[in-house]
């Protein structure tokens, strides 16, 4: 097979995608065999998301913007579908298998038996996530964003049980109409330019003319309200931490990334289509997203205080950081944006860690594994999927030390707290807010800015405050009927790793933000983007055969 | 000559396809029983593809004639469910 | 109407004829729907569209299409076949159901269980309809 | 050749059907014929009662008859819907005992009826082998018995028993 | 014809939205249903409205692009269909499983104090 | 190795010896006495061998670059003052390890204690040497966090949690709000590094950013530092166990925050709100926890309000900006440091020896351990200022500056009195200190019997009490040059004269001393009696406790307040997020057009055509009928739904689009079928009139109606607008219609667009649907019939019932008959059905049609079957695996996509050719065919999988039902 390196591009999607559906030949009761393949594809998918991001970024490439396009059906640009691979999608890319092959080794140890076609739902999720990374349609973005959101369906109400189903409910009623919005803005956006491919869009945006150009921020304005469902924004996410939190722990590791591809592509088509206007900064979509994102900080502050689950808390935490991440791109400053991208990455892990944590704290309490149970035995019927439920691996000694050091790490990461890369994440978003030196020097600070500084630090000590009040209990008061929580080996290390990922954010830092201001930079100048698109060639045959241009 | 006359034919055909629409709508929305509502459902079906027909007519044009295949071939599926529905309850037992 | 203008008189005549029938069979079924009190006296009314209705319709695409294409088109007529053996099965169904549920709701215009007997007392069917029958059947035997 | 070709007739039926949808030409033909055999495949695996045609040729009798009395009472079933008030008075059900068993032969019977206007099949009870229809014009009860036993059952019984 | 179309797109719209805001699971799911139509129909119509020039060609003639209706909203209404086939049908089964796991069909699972 | 190079072990050693401690085993506290205390002294020889490189006020400097972008850096600096406090953090430190050796039980988990106290050593030396303020900041942070760990060892103990959780969120807080404040340093500066910014003292102070960043530094200060009024955090961390206290709350912890001030006092100090903030928080803090410190009654609570007293008292010195204020600061840091250190060991061997810290219950120590009593009269001596010890020389200095004129405001004026006055308190409690515990009586009622404790432990005390003693005696010779090096190093060029001999003559601070000696021993003896028996606290004030405060203000903000604030801005319920997602999607796409207007002036209009009014009529007709019935009337709902999509299927048609046309047809039919399914479990639902007839409900249907119709309204006006905008001529919809069949092979150029142009729109389409059955199954695999819909339906029941009463009829009949001639020929249809499957699929490339629509029309087949004769008979005849379809489709997809790469060509680019066949002649055969059979084989799968998943419901739940019927016995 004629595998040239530019077919890696299509990989992150191709692979999960033919994987899952693999899966779906084999007998359900060929278990092993079945987290044998979803894990190896996972692992081949992490390798190649690092590669494409070496292909896009070496450390001496840093000025530069490298991208790669990959045309579907070798029909150029700008009329068919094409994925592109810049710095921006390939960080996501990594970062979604590096979120992904954790929680999948975590669902081994138990939750991918509590429901049939796990792992496919999971990696089709994965190849949902990868396409809405990669591709430069806009329509063809929708149709990922379903095929991801499908998946999270399946994800959540995995295992089923009234707080899913309840859950999964208000989820998918909500993310219907997000779906519908989505349509209607796509529309519209069409029916003005004439187009849907992102590059094109972001050529002939700037030349619309007046009357149409009325209709296309209405347009943008209900695709925005769409993508601010998904990323979480303040009025429109209460439903995010009930979902969160009902979700099985390993759906709700990889969902970690799911709010983030709201923030994606928030930032990715904002900047592309509006970051050429000058006023952009100043319009008001842009302070939409500030003020919506310190809104978002806020409700996500008092819910961290006010939950009385750890799983609602979690669900919060991730309202925090998706407000911190949308004032961020409502500032619409490249510092901020690298700051941003950095912090996505850190507390992107960091959420997913604490998903998994919670439900291996949780089963001390048994509360997670009794609502399953109910399930099972409510309806008669035996289910040959929980008869087996041996050990996998070996139950870790010192249980409550490995956990309550991790929960640790979690809450020192999430209130941003030094020494892990919460701390670095929060900084450098700060430091980009008062940016020194240089331009900076403004005797005259925003009030938005001091909002969002003293939000940034009130969240970060609401989590701090709430989670060593749920440590503490869990850990430290332990009520003496609890039982010693069963964890499995193959549990806390993904959590661990997840951990480990961050203290290597932290002390790669410097490269990491190297490397995220070379994102940043791109994202808001994205002529090279746009040009490497448009002039990309269909590649000519080797046989005669039509060919366009 | 051709054209007029075939003109106000399609055209008086459209407009009493349409009429009959109507008047199958009125049978859905007033009912009274839910069999009633059916009945209106499906005369609304085969109405419609009658109008389907005489549109094909009109625009001299075969490409629709599939749709009007589809309502006479498989419209009534949906009816023989409302109508098993009724009788029995459920759908598939 | 693209190819109106070049059919031949008798064909617009015929092509005419056909729609204004099933056209007009269609809106009298129609009407007869709406207008009939009676749910059994309705569901005679639409077998006029679903029968020449769909017929005269049909016929009339034929001659169009046949005429304009220069080559028998008779596609249309698969739809009336459909239509013919589709709609007794809705029908039936429907008022079997209708049936049934008059019967359960003693609904005395229908006709009762056993046709064959005459319809029971009107105090017998105030009870439960289920020994009715019951009672009915053995008395037969 | 019973497994390939498990309904002969019905694979002409739908070659026809075929022909009429696609147009006609050699290679529709053979297309057809691929699909049309295909297709039974589909209906012998619910392997369904097979009819016993035992008299085709009564069939395009049947045919003709049907057609005439289709139009015929479209006709009527128009006149009285146009003429007659909203009730109309003659409308009732009424009872036939049937000799024809066979379904096929009964399914049909059911189409004509039900595919007539001014008729409905309405109850058919298999064990006594009763059926009751719903007339729109009950005026003349035996005339409609008549002409369920004699011009449609009848003719049923020849062909498919 | 623009007039009429938007009209009846506005009131898909508003009884979906209307029905969205019920209470009960069912009609939600109706509503849903509304608005697909709707928006489906919105999507086509960014084509414009254009009678008699479906988007088929003629084989071998020459083609001009004015004389064919837009084909591209008509692809993304084709995808949308069956995107919303399938949440239907999703959401139908949660709502089911909803209703069997708490007993009531109200959006919330439980049913609202009085 | 370099010199520089050597910071970094300081640093370093602690950490690894901690992570080395961690992985002990249990109950090896030798071993980790051993480590902790070679990690210590290992540290400090190495800070002691630094001392040359420092002295002649140079300062160590080494660098690594960590995230230059953002101007942090690994950078770490040691100068005099550095110096100073490593060498406090280090040799305090083996002191404590080595008391701890002795002080904690076999039965704790010591590996967990040394872990922490090394790493707490580490971050606390991190924090003194770096040369980067986030660094600093960072280190900051962590000595709160090991600090909470340390506080909170002993868990098991309720007050141990909550004094350490107060800590760290009042630390933690602080640093928060420190780091912030540095960042706003940073941001003056241009950078973190401390060179640079102790360099721009004067930029910082006439920024106007100055002030924020002064209250956000200070809040991190006094936090640390327990000042008032964060200081109640201290006295609660008195849990833990005596050596934590010893030492981070003597001589490391609480005094990060004075030495910050100190670091940062060239460049902050001096301005008036500097004098201001800090001169308030340190005088209230050392007149108000001096007089706290005398009504305690737990040894170490007594001390630990000493400690805040104390480090008041540097604040104050600090505050008043004259760089001889700084000198005593700093000296006064090193020797609270060390008889403070002193004094908690020694109440920690009291404690441990006699079993309590009650000074109520504690007396006439001395006969039992008079050397121990000897060694913490000698350093409370110091504590109260007595002359010849250490506190003295300090104290003196202090006096003496508090004469001074500062800002000559009131607050100036009243520093000397404030002075003596904390002065006269500080001997007071002193006094109380050794009075109370050592004479008097014998106690009698003790836990234990108090003796000596091992000399290994009192070690520690004995060393730091002679350190009192000489510095107190002879400072000059010993502290001074180290003295004058930190000094140096804070103050720079500023450096005032000073010297350290204890006798200056008689002058005012003299007399200030005495007075308060005197009139700290008076207060003593006019208390005595009533300490003697008194509740814990201050007379009045016992139940103002800062706890009780924090605590109630916790639970209000924290809990009370976010609570009410979650529940008031957000909402678990749907209906009102729906509201508020339609409602933010209304105003955003309306929002564009209230600046610009809309323009109605150019539209582009065709014709009405009446026959389509009517149709639109019907159509809304419906839409209004099925949003008026869908709550009691389900089933018209349904039939109205289903006139809506037929009206919206001749509007496809209408407008050009037979494929939409044909696939929504077929979807609507699909649709339709499927919640008819679902039907079956909903609840019953009668009208109800007076149902929720009350004003609120009524208010929330016209919201919600008014919401229906700005939303609709919204949607009519932008679909007007866009319908009748003039089209585009640059779409790409031209590259589409003039390539579909010269490169697409086909001529229906929608169908070229789904396998072709945009394949991979499809290829994600048919993956979704894919998912949702598979979810669908999956689902319900695990329902569970609410109680009420369990039973089979009414109709069946009685129909059964009706069977079963005749002995006639066997059950089952009666169905029978009912579906004899519809199943008959519905069955025949099948092949029908099927033939019209492969003609939609196989002209879908030129003409309306496609494997979508060929997929449907077969599962609708499969469905048909279903119908007519019950899930049991089709399926004991039709062998459907819906699954292996899903599966089969999307593989032949996604291989007809990958097939191109074998010529070189990106995933799913199509290939055509007109092949010759005989008899057939030319026949276009395009692989997006294979794609399109992949789309039908999907379709087919995912479809029936999803009905049939609904159907077998009935089948599951009938098993139940029989199986709960055999456990209950017959129903009736
Ligand atoms: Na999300
Ligand atoms: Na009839």
């Amino acid at each position: 097979m004629n595998l040239s390196p530019e077919h890696l591009v299509i990989a992150p999607v191709l692979i999960p995608f033919i994987a899952g559906v693999l899966l779906l030949f084999l007998d359900d009761r060929a278990r092993h065999v079945k987290a044998f393949v979803s894990v190896l594809s996972t692992i081949v998918l992490l390798v190649i998301s690092i590669l494409l991001l070496c292909i896009v970024h070496t450390d001496n490439s840093a000025n530069e913007d490298r991208i790669a396009v990959y045309l579907l059906g070798n029909w150029p640009p700008p009329f068919a579908i094409n994925l592109v691979l810049d710095r921006l999608s390939s960080m996501m890319l990594v970062l979604t298998a590096m979120l992904a092959l954790p929680s999948l080794v975590f669902s081994l140890g138990r939750w991918h038996k509590a429901g049939v076609h796990f792992h496919t739902l999971f990696l089709l999720l994965l190849m949902g996530l990868n396409g809405a990374f990669l591709t430069g349609d806009l329509f063809n973005l929708f149709v990922f964003f379903e095929v991801m959101l499908a998946a999270s369906y399946g994800l959540v109400l995995h295992g089923s049980g009234l707080l899913r189903v309840k859950a999964g409910l208000h989820y998918i009623a909500i993310n219907l109409v997000a779906s519908l919005l989505f349509l209607i803005g796509v529309a519209l956006i069409y029916s003005v330019t004439g187009t849907l491919n992102m590059a094109d869009l972001a050529i002939r945006i700037p030349q619309i003319n007046e009357a149409n150009r009325t209709m296309l921020e209405s347009g943008a304005a209900i695709l925005s309200v769409a993508f601010l469902i998904k990323a979480g924004m303040w009025p429109l996410n209460f439903w995010l931490p009930t979902t969160y939190a009902a979700a099985p722990a390993p759906s709700a590791a990889i969902f970690a990334i799911m709010s983030k591809v709201g923030i994606y592509v928030l930032l990715r088509l904002s900047l592309l289509f509006f970051g050429s206007d000058p006023g952009f900064p100043e319009s008001l979509g842009a302070q939409i997203l500030l003020y919506g994102g310190l809104a978002t900080i806020s409700f996500g502050t008092v819910g961290v205080l006010a939950s009385q689950t750890p799983g609602r808390f979690a669900g919060f935490s991730v309202l925090i950081s998706s407000g911190t991440l949308l004032a961020s791109i409502g500032l619409v400053q490249t510092e901020v944006t690298a700051g941003a991208l950095f912090y996505l990455a850190s507390s992107t892990l960091a959420i997913s860690a604490l998903f998994m944590l919670i439900e291996l704290v949780e089963r001390g309490q048994n509360m997670a594994a009794s609502v399953l149970a109910v399930t099972m035995e409510a309806f008669g019927y035996d289910d040959e999927e929980t008869e087996n439920e041996e050990i996998i691996g070996v139950a870790i000694p010192r249980t409550i030390a490995v956990l309550g050091t991790c929960f640790a790490a979690c809450t020192i990461l999430l209130a941003g707290l030094p020494p892990l890369s919460g701390f670095i994440a929060k900084f450098v978003i700060l430091n980009a807010l008062f940016s020194p030196g240089e331009s900076g020097q403004m005797h005259f600070i925003p009030a938005t800015l001091w909002w969002f500084l003293a939000l940034l630090i009130f969240s970060g000590l609401a989590t701090l405050i709430a989670m060593s009040r749920s440590g503490i209990r869990t850990f430290w008061a332990p009520p003496v009927d609890t039982a010693l929580p069963r964890v499995l080996l193959i549990e806390i290390v993904p959590v661990a790793a997840l951990l480990c990922m961050t203290l290597v954010l932290t002390i790669q830092a410097g490269p990491v933000m190297r490397f995220m201001e070379a994102t940043a930079n791109s994202l808001h100048a994205p002529r090279p983007y746009i040009e490497g698109v448009m002039k990309t060639q269909s590649a000519v045959l080797p046989q005669p055969m039509e060919t366009t241009e | 000559m051709s054209a007029t006359i075939l003109f106000w034919a399609v055209t008086t055909a459209q407009i009493a396809l349409g009429i009959a629409m109507v008047l199958a709508l009125a049978r859905m929305i007033s009912g009274p029983r839910a069999q009633d509502r059916v009945l209106g459902l499906d005369t609304l079906y085969n109405n419609s593809m009658l109008l389907m027909l005489v549109f094909g007519i009109r625009t001299g044009n075969s490409l629709y004639f599939e749709i009007s295949l589809i309502i006479g071939a498989l419209g009534f599926v949906a009816t023989v469910a409302l109508a098993k529905f009724l009788m029995r309850g459920e759908v598939i037992e | 109407m693209n190819h109106a203008a070049d059919l031949p008189i008798w064909a617009t005549l015929l092509i005419a004829l056909f729609l204004l029938i099933g056209a007009g069979l269609t809106l009298v079924g129609s009407f007869g729907l709406y207008h009939l009190r009676s749910f059994y006296d309705r569901i005679h009314a639409p077998t006029l569209g679903t029968s020449w209705g769909t017929a005269g319709i049909a016929i009339a695409s034929v001659i169009y299409f046949s005429v304009v294409e220069s080559q028998l088109v008779l596609h249309q007529l698969l739809i009336g076949v459909f239509v013919m053996a589709t709609t007794p099965v809705t029908l039936i169904l429907l008022s079997r159901a209708a049936l049934y549920r008059d019967r359960t709701e003693n609904n005395r215009d229908v006709p009762p269980l056993h046709p064959l007997r005459n319809l029971p007392q009107a105090s017998e069917l105030e009870q439960d309809s289920m020994a009715t029958h019951k009672n009915a059947g053995e008395e037969q035997k | 050749m019973n497994r390939l070709f498990p309904y002969p007739l019905l694979i002409i039926l739908l070659i026809i059907t075929w022909l009429m949808l696609a147009g006609f030409s050699v290679g529709q033909f053979l297309l057809g014929t691929l699909t049309a055999i295909i297709a039974t495949w589909g209906l012998a695996a619910l392997h369904p009662a097979k009819p016993r045609l035992r008299r085709w040729d009564l069939l395009p009798r049947l045919f003709a008859i049907v057609f005439y009395d289709i139009v015929r009472s479209n006709i009527a079933v128009a006149g009285i819907i146009l003429h007659g008030g909203r009730k109309v008075g003659k409308s009732g059900f009424m009872t036939i005992p049937l000799d024809l068993r066979d379904p096929m032969g009964l399914a049909i019977l059911a189409i004509i009826i039900t595919g007539t206007p001014g008729t409905a099949w309405i109850d058919y009870n298999s064990a006594r082998n009763i059926l009751i229809l719903h007339v729109f014009d009950l005026v003349d009860e035996t005339a409609w018995l008549n002409l369920i036993k004699n011009r449609y059952e009848y003719l049923l019984q020849e062909i498919f028993e | 014809m623009e007039l009429v179309l938007s009209l009846g797109i506005g009131i898909l719209v508003g009884s979906g939205v209307w029905l969205l805001l019920r209470p009960r699971t069912y009609q939600v799911i109706i509503g849903l249903g509304l608005v697909s139509y709707a928006v489906n129909l919105f999507i086509f119509s960014m084509g414009r409205l254009v009678t008699d020039k479906p988007p088929v060609t003629q084989a071998g003639a020459q083609i001009d692009p004015t004389t064919f209706a837009d084909p591209i909203p008509q692809a993304l209404v084709l995808t949308a269909i069956v995107i919303g086939f399938a949440t239907t049908a999703l959401f139908l089964v949660v709502l089911l499983a909803s209703r069997g796991l708490t007993g009531t069909d109200h959006v919330d699972g439980k049913e609202p104090d009085r | 190795m370099n010199s520089e190079d050597l910071l970094y072990f300081l640093i370093a050693l602690p950490f690894a010896g901690s992570a080395l401690a961690a992985i002990l085993p249990a109950n090896a506290r030798n071993t980790e006495a051993w480590l902790a205390g070679s990690v210590m002294i290992a540290a400090f020889i190495i800070a002691a061998g630094l001392y040359p490189f420092i002295s002649e006020g140079e300062a160590l400097r080494n660098e690594i670059e960590w995230l230059p972008g953002s101007g942090l850096n690994f950078t770490l600096r040691m100068d005099g003052f550095a110096w100073m406090f490593s060498m406090l953090i280090t040799g305090i430190g083996f002191l404590v390890v080595l008391y701890a050796r002795y002080y904690m039980s076999p039965r704790d988990p010591v590996p967990r204690f040394f872990s922490f106290l090394l790493a707490f050593a580490g971050a606390m030396q991190g924090m003194v040497i770096a040369g980067n303020l986030i660094l600093l900041a960072i280190f900051w942070e962590l000595t709160s966090i090991f600090s909470f760990l340390l506080i909170g060892y002993w868990h098991h103990n309720a007050a141990a949690r909550e004094g350490a959780r107060m800590s760290l969120i009042i630390t933690g807080t602080g640093g928060l709000c420190l780091l912030a404040g540095l960042i706003l340093v940073g941001h003056i500066v241009g950078s973190y590094d401390l060179d640079s910014v102790l360099a721009a003292g004067d930029r910082i102070r006439e920024h106007a950013l100055y002030v924020p960043a002064l209250v956000l530094i200070l809040l991190g200060a006094l936090t640390k530092s327990a000042q008032f009024p964060f200081h109640f955090w201290l006295p609660n961390a008195m849990t833990a166990p005596t050596p934590v206290s010893a030492y981070l709350h003597s001589a490391t912890m609480v005094k990060a925050g004075v030495f910050l001030l100190t670091r940062l006092w060239p460049v902050l100090s001096g301005t008036d709100e500097w004098f201001f903030i800090l001169g308030l928080a340190g005088m209230s803090t050392l007149l108000l926890s001096a007089y706290f410190a005398i009504f305690q009654q737990d040894l170490k609570g007594l001390l630990a309000y000493s400690t805040i007293s104390h480090l008041g008292l540097i604040t104050t010195l600090l505050s008043l900006g004259s760089p001889l204020a700084a000198v005593a600061a700093i000296f006064h840091m090193m020797n609270h440091a060390t008889f403070k250190a002193s004094l908690f060991m020694a109440a920690g061997i009291i404690d441990h020896e006699a079993g309590t810290r009650d000074m109520r219950k504690l007396s006439g120590l001395f006969s039992y351990m008079p050397i121990t009593a000897t060694l913490a009269m000698v350093a409370s001596a110091a504590m109260a200022g007595v002359p010849l010890l250490n506190g003295f020389l300090s104290k003196e200095m202090f006096f003496a500056e508090t004469l001074g004129q500062h800002s000559g405001s009131v607050l100036d004026g009243m520093l000397p009195y404030v002075a003596t006055i904390a002065g006269a308190f500080a001997v007071t409690y002193s006094v109380r200190f050794i009075h109370t515990v050592f004479f008097g009586e014998k106690a009698r009622d003790l836990p234990r019997e108090p003796h000596e404790p091992p000399h290994w432990m009192r070690l520690p005390i004995e060393f730091l009490v002679l350190a009192c003693l000489i510095v107190g005696i002879i400072p000059g010779m010993t502290v001074g040059p180290y003295l004058h090096t930190a000094v140096t190093s804070v103050l720079g060029e500023h450096t005032p004269q000073y010297s350290l001999a204890i006798w200056h003559g008689i002058n005012t601070p003299l007399i200030m001393s005495v007075t308060a000696l005197i009139g700290g021993v008076l207060l003593y003896l006019a208390l005595k009696n009533y300490l003697a028996r008194c509740e814990d606290g201050p007379p009045g004030l016992s139940h103002l406790k800062g706890q009780h405060i924090f605590d109630r203000m916790l639970v209000t903000l924290s809990w009370r307040w976010a609570r009410w604030l979650e529940e008031s801005f957000g909402t678990h319920r749907l209906q009102p997020q729906l509201f508020l997602v339609m409602l933010t999607a209304l105003i955003a796409g309306s929002w564009p057009f209230f600046g610009a207007g809309i323009d109605f002036s150019s539209p582009i209009l065709t014709g009405i055509d009446p026959v389509f009014a009517i149709l639109w009529g019907i159509g809304v007709a419906c839409a209004l009928g099925a949003a008026y019935q869908a709550k009691y009337h389900r089933l018209a709902a349904l039939i109205l739904m289903g006139g809506a999509g037929l009206v919206t299927c001749i509007t496809f048609v209408w407008f050009s689009a037979p494929d939409l046309a044909v696939t929504q047809l077929l979807v609507e039919i699909v649709t339709t079928v499927l919640i008819l399914l679902g039907l079956r479990w909903l609840p019953k639902r009668v009208a109800q009139i007076d149902n929720a007839s009350t004003p609120v409900a009524w208010t929330r249907r016209f919201r919600d109606l008014m919401l229906a119709v700005g939303c609709g309204g919204g949607m009519a006006l932008i679909a007007y607008k866009a319908m009748t905008n003039a089209p585009l001529s640059d779409s790409i919809a031209r590259f589409f219609l003039e390539r579909a069949h010269s490169e697409g092979g086909g001529n229906n150029v929608v169908n070229v667009i789904l396998v072709d142009f945009r394949g991979f729109d499809t290829f994600g389409e048919i993956t979704v649907l894919g998912i949702v059955a598979l979810t669908v199954y999956a689902l319900l695999r695990r329902f569970r019939p609410a109680p009420d819909s369990i039973d089979i339906p009414e109709q069946q029941r009685r129909q059964n019932a009706f069977d079963d009463n005749h002995p006639d009829r066997s059950i089952g009949e009666t169905v029978h008959d009912y579906l004899m001639v519809p199943s008959i020929v519905m069955q025949w249809m099948f092949p029908f059905i099927i033939l019209l499957a492969v003609y939609f699929f196989l002209r879908g490339h030129d003409l309306p049609g496609g494997g979508f629509a060929a997929g449907i029309t077969l599962a609708i087949g499969i469905l048909l079957q279903y119908l007519a004769s019950g899930t049991r008979w089709v399926e004991d005849r039709l062998y459907i695996r819906p699954v292996r379809w899903i599966g089969s489709g999307l593989l032949l997809a996604v291989l007809t996509g990958v097939g191109s790469w074998l010529f070189g060509f990106p995933f799913l680019t199509s290939h055509f050719d007109h092949l010759e066949i005989p008899l057939i002649g030319e026949l276009p055969v395009a692989t997006a065919l294979f794609f399109d059979l992949g789309v039908l084989l999907l379709v087919v799968g995912a479809t029936a999988l999803m009905l049939i998943a609904i159907a077998h419901q009935s089948l599951r739940s009938y098993r139940t039902r029989s199986a709960d019927t055999e456990k209950t016995g017959e129903e009736d």
